[in-house]
């Protein structure tokens, strides 16, 4: 898929999203993530949005819902670097403090 | 005051473009990048929510975008479908719990709008949303 | 099939705007550039003489663009008016003399079109452009 | 004009134009123009056409006409390097021929 590149790093699986999280693309990206969640062995889950343009409320939920099942599985899951657009969507439905958002690679290495 | 209404058949693929295609009218109104990002999203909410709630349970219809621009004050969009309408009108509009994975679109539509309403009319269900655009907003004027 | 129907009042700006919005359409629809620019003179001529010769002597009315995506095969485009129409029905397509300023147009339009016609319908004229588009040309439907 | 520059350079008048000719610039076009060659002392018009994207039956008439008045003071007017969407027109519409096409600004000072 273009829009989303996967990669295990030091036991943290990567997700490097890219482009627009809407409607269309969240069946597809789901199902990707499942197969690597299965495939890998990791501790913690990245969700890299640097390279995100547009986010809407599809993404959200996508998001909250992979939180949901990260937690689940008594792992952790942090958001990479959100773009402005990304932290704009955030903000408005008061979602900021939500996740732990991490702003480079190098905050993820010293947790 | 300018009106273009942008008409296609209720599903994804054709919606985004739609969408896509009043973004292009938007771009060329509208100068500012932020509250063209503003109007991306609110429609993004709108037309995701005709194609996924407004025809639940029977064929997919029509969706109806209309962009008015009153300059030098205001832009209104407003999208528009033949479904059975919302479960109640006129809609209670409040933000979702964080662990929510759904429940948020009319709540993001009626933040970034400056005036939200929903109604009824000629048989159609119609999310109105009006967003003021500065005097240094607009492309200049022809 | 899919059509998507644009709508604006024929003003020389909201025209050009529509026209814009229905090539946004047409981008995400087909990819080979020397196919878009064909549709974009296409519909540049057709809103153009809309514009400028539909609402002769009256009150400018309004302009409407449809476009239809008949995948894999072809697309075609409507433009219609509802002015009293051409004055001669069907309109004879020869190209002008090389001094000519004008006359033009049809004949842009005809010579790119693999279907070119003209037709009254529910109140509206109607030019109608058919455009063949190979298998290779579409951006990959979804 | 952002459409359009002017300059004349041992005595020939350009008319370097840029991005769409069409409807909506032509009369605007028109006058500025004619200004200029009230303004200028000139022997020759070259409409400079390499940076046009678009051009349609409007920008023909427009030349057209352009070509005719500078015929009538018994001047010369050419073209200069036509960009391919401006080519594709005036083939469309069988005046490839009707202009004197240069393909390079030493073309003309070899004339
Ligand atoms: N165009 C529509 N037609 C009918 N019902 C709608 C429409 N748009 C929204 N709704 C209803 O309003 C609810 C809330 O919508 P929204 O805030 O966008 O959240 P979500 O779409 O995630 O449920 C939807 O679940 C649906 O029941
Ligand atoms: N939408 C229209 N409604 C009425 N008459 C039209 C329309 N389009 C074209 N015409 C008529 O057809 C003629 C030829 O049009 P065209 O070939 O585009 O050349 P031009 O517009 O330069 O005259 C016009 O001069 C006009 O009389």
């Amino acid at each position: 898929m273009d829009s989303l590149r996967i990669e295990n790093k030091d036991n943290a699986l990567h997700l490097v999203f890219s482009g627009e999280i809407t409607l269309e693309i969240t069946t597809d990206l789901k199902k990707a993530i499942e197969k690597a969640m299965a495939d890998e062995t990791f501790d913690a889950l990245v969700a890299d949005l640097a390279q995100v343009t547009f986010m809407d409320s599809s993404g959200i939920g996508f998001l909250v819902a992979l939180n949901t099942k990260i937690m689940g599985t008594g792992k952790k899951m942090y958001l990479l670097s959100p773009s402005t657009q990304v932290r704009k969507t955030f903000e408005l439905v008061q979602l900021s403090n939500f996740f732990t958002i991490l702003d480079s690679e190098e905050d993820l290495l010293q947790l | 005051m300018t009106s273009f209404v942008l008409h296609t058949h209720a599903d994804p693929g054709p919606s985004r473009k739609l969408a896509r295609a009043a973004m292009s009218i938007l771009g060329e109104t509208v100068a500012d990048k932020d509250v063209l990002y503003n109007f991306d999203l609110a429609l993004s909410e709108a037309c995701a929510n005709v194609v996924r709630h407004a025809y639940e349970g029977m064929d997919q219809g029509d969706l109806e975008i209309t962009v008015t621009i009153h300059h030098p004050d205001f832009v209104t969009l407003e999208v528009a479908d033949w479904g059975p309408g919302f479960p109640t009108m006129p809609q209670d509009v409040k933000n979702a719990q964080p662990e929510a994975e759904g429940g948020r679109g009319l709540f993001i539509m009626s933040e970034l709008a400056d005036s939200f309403s929903t109604r009824k009319q000629d048989g159609k269900h119609i999310v109105s949303i009006t967003i003021n655009i500065g005097a240094s907003q607009w492309i200049p004027y022809e």
